[in-house]
C-alpha cells in the first residue's frame, strides 16, 4: 500500500516524555492534510514492528539514555534520509539529561533502592542498560534538522514537515527556542 | 591610594600570632588595598587562612566579607584548609611536564594514595602542584618543605620523602 | 562626561552621540539592536559577556561595545555572518557550562539567556555539555539560589554591591569553577550582610536567583523595578 | 658628564668594610660560587662555605671568594667560575675532594682546571647587556653593585639630565617591551610622561613571570636586583613618578628577599627613597607579593591585584598610561625591561641600537630548557636563529635524540618546527611563524614528544588559569581542552577537529584579555607545523610520538 506520491514519514520516542508526539498530535485538522503529502510508516501511531527501509523524513523524539536508545538512533540514521531532532530531549538531552552530574549509578540507587518499600533491587534484566550519560542524538548519529522546544509548538512541527516533504529547508532559526 | 576605612579590633583569639597579623596591618596604614598582603601574613604564621582569620581581616581591612572570600578562592596559594605538616610541591611546568612530572605525580598516586592538593590521612604530607617554579633547566623539578630538588624520576622521588 | 556631538555610522546609518557614550548606548537610541547580557544600564559596565562585540573599521579587532565609547568618524558593524556565528557561540558555551534546562526553569519564558539563543538562531549545539554538579541554595527565607543556572554575567553582584551598597556578593574561585558567593561561602540564609532587598533577584537573567514560591515559568521579573535601579545607579 | 660628578654615594659605598670578599679589581683572583635558584637546590651554599674554608687554609689572603647570582649554565651546575682565569668549574659539590683541589689550585695561581670559557660556544655566542653583573656581584650586597658601575646611569639621569632627554635615549635605542608584546619602551613612557595627574604616577615593574618554562625574571631578580631598581628609578624620573612597586610571583621567594633587601640597601645608600643621589628626586619601591595567578602578568590584572582585588583584566583603553593604579598614570614595564635600562642611558641609545637586527634591538634573555644539553640562562642579540641557540649555544639535542620543536612564548606562544630553525628570533619573524617572543621562555622538544599533547598541556594551563571573566575564555578553553582530550585518546574525528579550530578562532576574536586570545596559539601553531600529528590520532588512532594513551572507542 506503499504510494510513491507521498513522502515516507516515520517518528520514534527515544527517552522522552512524549510530549512532542502530544505536540504533533495538536496539528488537529491539518493531520488531514499532512495526510495528503506523506504517509506515517512507522511510530507508536502505527501498527509496524519492525522500522522500514527508505524513509524519507523521521521525527525522533527523546535522547538517548540506554543501550536500546543507541540501537535504535543507528537503525533508524541508517534508513532515513532526513533525520529531525524533535524537541529539546533529541536536541540537548533535556530532562534525562539531568542525571548527567551524578551518573546513572545514584540514580538506579535513588529509584530501585532507597525509594523502594517492597523488594527493593535495581533491575538487570529486562530493562536496557542506561550508557553512563545521557546525551542527545546528534551525539551518536548525523541530525539533518534539528527542532527545539519541549514541546515544539504543534505550529512549528507541520510546517517543518510540510517543508521537508515538499522539499524546502525548514525554517527553524529565529523561530523555536528551547524550553 | 584609598585611605584605611577600619582600625584596630579584637582578633579572634588570645594567640599571640594575631598581634603580627595586626602589625602588619598597621604598617599598610589598615589600607583595603592590603588585603593580599595581609592574607600572606596570616598564611606564613597559621599555614591557612580559616573563617575567623578571613573575618577578622574584613572587618579590620574595611573590606565585605565576600570580597575577602573572593580574593583568597581566586589565588591558587591561599589555602582554606589546614595543610599537612610537611609539603611536596611538584612542577608540572613545561619543561617539567615533557621530563616527566606527570610520572612522578603518577608513582605518588600508586605509592603513596596521593593526588594534587591532597593530604595524607595521617596528615604528615601535602602533595601540591606549581606551574613552572622557573627550575625548568633541572626539570622535572619537585620542592619538599621550600627545599628544591631536580631530576627528580619516579625511582627517587619517593626516597625524598622517605625522612619526613 | 561632555556634551561634545560625536557622528558615526552604525551600520550604515548615520547616527550622533555624546563624547564618552558607548557604542552600545548609541545604537540602542537608534533602535540597533546589540545583543547584550552582562550588561544593564545604570550598573557599571564590565564587557565580560562578549556578546556585543562589534567590528570597527579600519581595525581587525572587535571591541565590546559596552565599553567602548564612540569616537569621530567612526564606522561600526553591529551584525555580520562572523558576529553572529561568534555570538553563537557564546550563547552556546554558556548552555554547556552549566545545566540549563529551560522546560524545567523557574525563568521559561521569562529568560535572557534562552531569548538570546533563539534571536540568534541558536538550534542546537555541537559542544558537548560539561554537566557540573552543581547546587541549589534555598537557605534564604525568600529567595533561591541556583547555581544550574548562572552564567556568571555579575549582575547581582554588582546591583548588591553599586545600588544597594551591601556587597553580600562576589565570585568566589576562578574559571569555570568560579562560583557566586555570599559572604565568607556562608548558605545565603546565613549571611550577614545581606538586606533582603531583592535587587539582585531582579538584576539576574536567568533563573539562577528568584523568589521562593515560583515553579516552572513563573519568575517573570518586575521589569518596573529595573529603572528605579537605573536611577539610583546614576544618582 | 664624569663618573666624578657622580660620587658622592658611590664613595660611601666604598668605604663599607667589604671583608672578607675582596672588590673585583682587588683580588689577585676570586671564586664566584652561584647562588642563584638552580645552583642552591643542588647546594652551592655548602660550596661556598667549604671552598672559603678551603682558601683560607690554603693561606690565600689575595682572593675573593664570592657568592653571586647565575651563571648562565645551570643544568651543570653548581658553578663557580674564576673570571681572571677565565675558567668554569661545573658539578662541583662541597664534598667533591677532587674538585676542591682543582679549584684552589686554579685560584693559586697553578695549572688552571675546569672549563675554558673562552672556548665554549655556550659563552662566546652570548652579547651581555641584562645579564652583564649576573654571576659577578653577590645580589645582596649593593657594594658589589656599585663597584662595577652601578647606579651611575641613575645619578647621570637625575643630575644631568632632563626626563625628556631621558626618555629621547630610551626611544633612540629601540627597546621594545620584553615581556612579550614588544612595544616600543620609549614611546610608552612618552605616553606616561604626557598624561597629567594631580595625584602622581607609578611606576609598577612586573615580575609575576608566569609563562611556564620561563626563568628569566627571576634569575634576574635573584642575581643583579639592583640594576631593575636602578632602570625604576630612572623610569620613575623620566615619567614623573614617585612611588612603584614591583610585583613579583610568590613562587620566587629568593627573588623577594634579595630585592626587599637590594631596596633597603640602595635607600641606606640614597639611591632610593625622599632624595635620590642626593638630588630633589622623590623616588619609594615596595614589592607586591602574588599569590598564584598566571593571569596577574596581564597589566590590567596585575594592577587589580596590587590593589588587593582579584586578578581579573577589564577592557583597555583606557590603558594604564592614561589610568592604571588607583585611577592614576601608570608605567608598566617587566623586569628584563627594565634591566636594559641603564646600560642605554650610560652608553646611549646610539649603542644599544647597533645589537640586533632591523627592527628588533638590542639583547634578549632566554631560559632555554628541554631537550637540550646545555639547559640554562643565555643573553643573545636579536636576530641570531634558533638554529644557533639550540645546537651551538645549547649544545643540541640531549641522548642524541632528534629535534622536534622548539616552543617560545609559553602559553600563547607556538612550537616552530626544524623548517624554521634558521628563521632569526625577532618580533617580527616570531609573530608571522605563528608564535611570540613572550617573556623567553624557550623549550627545546625532541621525537618523543607529541604535538598535540603539547597543545593539551597549554590547554589545559590556560582552563586552570582562566580567571572566569569573560566567557570565550572561561568555558573556550575548557571545550577546547575536552576536544584535545577526545583526540590524544584517540576518539577524536575529522568534525571535532573542525570543531577544535572553529572554536579557537572564536577565543582568539572574542576573549576579553590576551590570555584568552592568545590560549589558542598553541593549537593552531601546532595545526599548522604538526597537522600530520594530529590527523594520525584522528583518522588512524594513532600517536606518532608514542605518548599518548590512546584507549580507541567507536565514537
Amino acid at each position: 500500500m506503499t504510494n510513491p506520491a507521498k513522502a515516507r514519514v516515520a517518528t520514534i520516542w527515544l527517552d522522552g516524555c512524549s510530549g512532542c508526539h502530544m505536540s504533533l498530535l495538536d496539528m488537529d485538522e491539518r493531520l488531514l492534510e499532512l495526510a495528503q503529502r506523506a504517509e506515517i510508516v512507522y511510530g507508536c501511531l502505527v501498527d509496524a514492528k519492525e522500522f522500514p527501509d527508505n524513509v524519507d523524513v523521521t521525527l525522533v523524539e527523546g535522547a538517548v539514555s540506554s543501550e536500546e536508545d543507541l540501537r535504535k538512533a543507528r537503525v533508524v540514521r541508517a534508513r532515513t534520509r532526513v533525520l529531525v531532532s524533535l524537541g529539546d530531549c533529541a536536541v540537548t538531552a533535556n530532562v534525562p539529561g539531568m542525571r548527567n552530574p551524578f551518573g546513572p549509578g545514584p540514580v538506579l540507587e535513588r529509584a530501585y533502592l532507597e525509594n523502594a518499600t517492597l523488594n527493593a533491587q535495581v533491575p538487570t534484566g529486562a530493562v536496557p542498560a542506561l550508557l553512563p550519560e545521557v546525551l542527545p542524538v546528534h551525539a551518536y548519529v548525523p541530525v539533518d534538522v534539528f527542532v527545539p522546544g519541549c514541546p515544539p509548538s504543534a505550529d512549528l512541527i507541520f510546517s517543518v514537515v510540510m517543508d521537508l516533504v515538499e522539499g524546502r529547508q525548514p525554517a527553524v532559526e529565529g523561530v523555536a527556542r528551547f524550553g | 591610594m584609598p585611605t584605611a576605612t577600619a582600625r584596630s579590633l579584637a582578633p579572634p583569639s588570645d594567640d599571640k600570632r594575631w598581634r603580627q597579623v595586626e602589625v602588619r596591618m598597621r604598617r599598610l596604614g589598615h589600607r583595603p588595598d592590603g588585603l593580599i598582603e595581609v592574607l600572606h601574613t596570616v598564611q606564613e604564621l597559621f599555614g591557612y587562612l580559616d573563617e575567623d582569620a578571613l573575618g577578622y581581616v574584613s572587618r579590620s581591612l574595611g573590606v565585605p566579607p565576600s570580597k575577602v572570600f573572593g580574593v583568597a578562592t581566586f589565588y591558587s596559594h591561599f589555602m582554606l584548609k589546614p595543610q599537612g605538616l610537611h609539603t611536596c610541591v611538584v612542577c608540572t611546568g613545561t619543561a617539567c611536564y615533557i621530563n616527566g612530572a606527570r610520572s612522578l605525580l603518577a608513582k605518588l598516586d600508586e605509592e603513596l594514595g596521593l593526588k594534587a592538593g591532597g593530604t595524607t590521612p595521617d596528615g604528615q604530607l601535602s602533595l601540591l602542584q606549581a606551574r613552572c617554579l622557573g627550575a625548568c633547566s633541572m626539570a622535572p623539578a619537585i620542592v619538599v618543605d621550600g627545599q628544591v630538588h631536580g631530576r627528580v624520576t619516579p625511582g627517587t622521588v619517593l626516597a625524598l620523602l622517605e625522612h619526613l | 562626561m561632555s556634551d561634545e556631538v560625536r557622528t558615526l555610522v552604525i551600520d550604515g546609518r548615520d547616527v550622533a552621540g555624546a563624547s564618552g557614550q558607548s557604542i552600545l548606548s548609541v545604537a540602542r537610541e537608534n533602535d540597533i539592536e546589540i545583543p547584550t547580557l552582562c550588561h544593564l544600564e545604570g550598573l557599571s559596565p564590565v564587557g565580560s559577556c562578549r556578546l556585543c562585540m562589534v567590528e570597527v573599521e579600519g581595525t581587525s579587532r572587535l571591541v565590546a561595545s559596552c565599553v567602548t565609547a564612540v569616537e569621530e568618524g567612526m564606522r561600526v558593524t553591529t551584525r555580520s555572518s562572523r558576529l553572529l556565528a561568534y555570538r553563537r557561540r557564546v550563547v552556546e558555551l554558556l548552555f554547556t557550562e552549566r545545566n540549563h534546562v529551560c522546560s524545567v526553569c523557574v525563568a521559561d519564558n521569562h529568560c535572557e539567556l534562552q531569548e538570546l539563543a533563539r534571536s540568534l538562531g541558536a538550534t542546537h549545539f555541537e559542544l558537548a555539555p560539561l554537566h557540573p554538579v552543581a547546587e541549589v541554595d534555598a537557605t534564604h527565607e525568600r529567595f533561591v539560589l541556583d547555581h544550574n543556572r548562572c552564567v556568571l554575567c555579575g549582575r547581582c553582584v554588582r546591583a548588591c554591591d553599586e545600588i544597594e551598597g551591601a556587597h553580600t556578593w562576589d565570585i568566589r574561585g576562578r574559571g569555570t569553577t568560579a562560583r557566586l558567593v555570599a559572604d565568607l561561602g556562608v548558605p545565603w540564609g546565613e549571611s550577614t550582610t545581606c538586606t533582603s532587598c531583592g535587587k539582585c533577584v531582579q538584576v539576574c537573567p536567568t533563573g539562577a536567583l528568584y523568589e521562593k514560591g515560583r515553579s516552572v515559568a513563573e519568575a517573570k521579573r518586575r521589569r518596573p523595578y529595573v529603572p528605579f535601579l537605573v536611577a539610583r545607579g546614576q544618582a | 658628564m664624569t663618573s666624578t660628578e657622580a660620587t658622592e654615594p658611590l664613595s660611601r659605598a666604598r668605604r663599607r668594610p667589604v671583608e672578607p670578599l675582596l672588590p673585583e679589581g682587588e683580588a689577585r683572583a676570586s671564586a664566584n660560587v652561584c647562588q642563584a635558584a638552580g645552583c642552591l637546590s643542588m647546594q652551592s651554599d655548602l660550596v661556598f662555605e667549604a671552598l672559603r674554608e678551603r682558601v683560607v687554609a690554603a693561606g690565600l689572603g689575595d682572593v675573593a671568594v664570592r657568592r653571586v647570582g647565575c651563571l648562565g649554565l645551570c643544568a651543570a651546575g653548581p658553578l663557580v667560575e674564576v673570571p681572571e682565569r677565565g675558567r668554569l668549574f661545573d658539578h662541583v659539590h662541597a664534598d667533591d675532594q677532587a674538585a676542591m683541589d682543582a679549584l684552589v689550585a686554579t685560584l693559586a695561581g697553578g695549572e688552571p682546571g675546569g672549563r675554558e670559557t673562552s672556548k665554549e660556544p655556550f659563552f662566546s655566542h652570548q652579547v651581555k647587556v641584562v645579564l652583564e653583573r649576573c654571576g659577578r656581584v653577590d645580589p645582596e650586597r649593593v657594594e658589589d653593585y656599585l663597584a662595577t658601575g652601578g647606579y651611575q646611569a641613575l645619578t647621570q639621569a637625575v643630575a644631568t639630565m632632563s626626563p625628556e632627554e631621558v626618555i629621547t635615549e630610551v626611544a633612540r635605542s629601540g627597546l621594545r617591551g620584553r615581556g612579550g608584546a614588544g612595544y616600543p619602551t620609549g614611546l610608552k613612557w612618552a605616553t606616561v610622561a604626557k598624561a597629567t595627574s594631580a595625584e602622581g604616577k607609578y611606576v609598577v615593574c612586573n615580575a609575576d613571570e608566569g609563562d611556564p618554562g620561563a626563568f628569566m625574571d627571576r634569575s634576574v631578580l635573584e642575581s643583579c636586583p639592583q640594576q631593575v631598581l636602578e632602570g625604576m628609578a630612572i623610569a620613575g624620573y623620566a615619567v614623573g613618578a614617585h612611588n612603584a612597586y614591583v610585583y613579583v610571583r610568590a613562587e620566587y621567594p629568593l627573588a623577594v628577599k634579595r630585592l626587599n633587601s637590594a631596596i633597603r640597601q640602595a635607600e641606606r645608600e640614597g639611591l632610593l627613597g625622599s632624595r635620590v643621589a642626593g638630588t630633589d628626586f622623590e623616588f619609594h619601591v615596595e614589592v607586591r607579593i602574588g599569590a598564584g595567578a598566571f593571569v596577574c602578568g596581564e597589566e590590567t590584572a596585575l594592577l587589580a591585584s596590587i590593589q588587593g582585588e582579584r586578578g581579573t583584566p577589564r577592557p583597555r583603553p583606557p590603558y594604564p598610561a592614561s589610568r592604571g593604579l588607583w585611577g592614576r598614570p601608570t608605567l608598566i614595564n617587566n623586569v628584563e625591561t627594565f634591566a636594559n635600562v641603564p646600560a642605554i642611558v650610560q652608553r646611549g641609545g646610539d649603542w644599544y641600537s647597533s645589537i640586533g637586527s632591523a627592527k628588533s634591538k638590542g639583547t634578549k634573555v632566554f631560559a632555554l630548557a628541554g631537550a637540550v644539553v646545555n639547559t640554562g640562562l643565555i643573553e643573545v642579540p636579536m636576530g641570531l636563529t634558533l638554529r644557533q641557540i639550540v645546537f651551538d649555544i645549547g649544545g643540541g639535542l640531549a641522548g642524541g635524540k632528534n629535534f622536534k620543536a622548539v616552543q617560545t612564548g609559553g602559553p600563547s606562544g607556538g612550537c616552530l618546527p626544524e623548517a624554521l630553525l634558521d628563521m632569526p628570533i625577532d618580533y617580527e619573524s616570531l609573530a608571522q611563524a605563528g608564535s611570540h617572543m613572550g617573556s623567553g621562555g624557550m623549550i627545546v622538544m625532541d621525537e618523543a614528544t607529541c604535538m598535540v599533547d603539547v597543545a593539551k598541556f597549554f590547554m589545559d594551563f590556560c582552563r586552570e588559569e582562566s580567571c572566569g571573566k569573560c566567557v570565550p575564555c572561561r568555558a573556550g578553553t575548557v571545550q577546547v581542552h575536552r576536544l584535545l582530550e577526545k583526540i590524544t585518546r584517540g576518539r577524536g574525528t575529522r568534525e571535532d577537529l573542525a570543531l577544535l579550530e572553529d572554536l579557537a578562532g572564536m577565543m582568539r576574536s572574542m576573549s576579553l584579555c590576551g590570555l584568552g586570545q592568545g590560549a589558542p596559539n598553541p593549537v593552531f601553531s601546532t595545526l599548522r607545523y604538526f597537522r600530520d600529528e594530529y590527523l594520525a590520532h584522528v583518522d588512524d588512532h594513532v600517536c606518532p610520538a608514542g605518548a599518548c594513551e590512546m584507549d580507541g572507542g567507536d565514537r
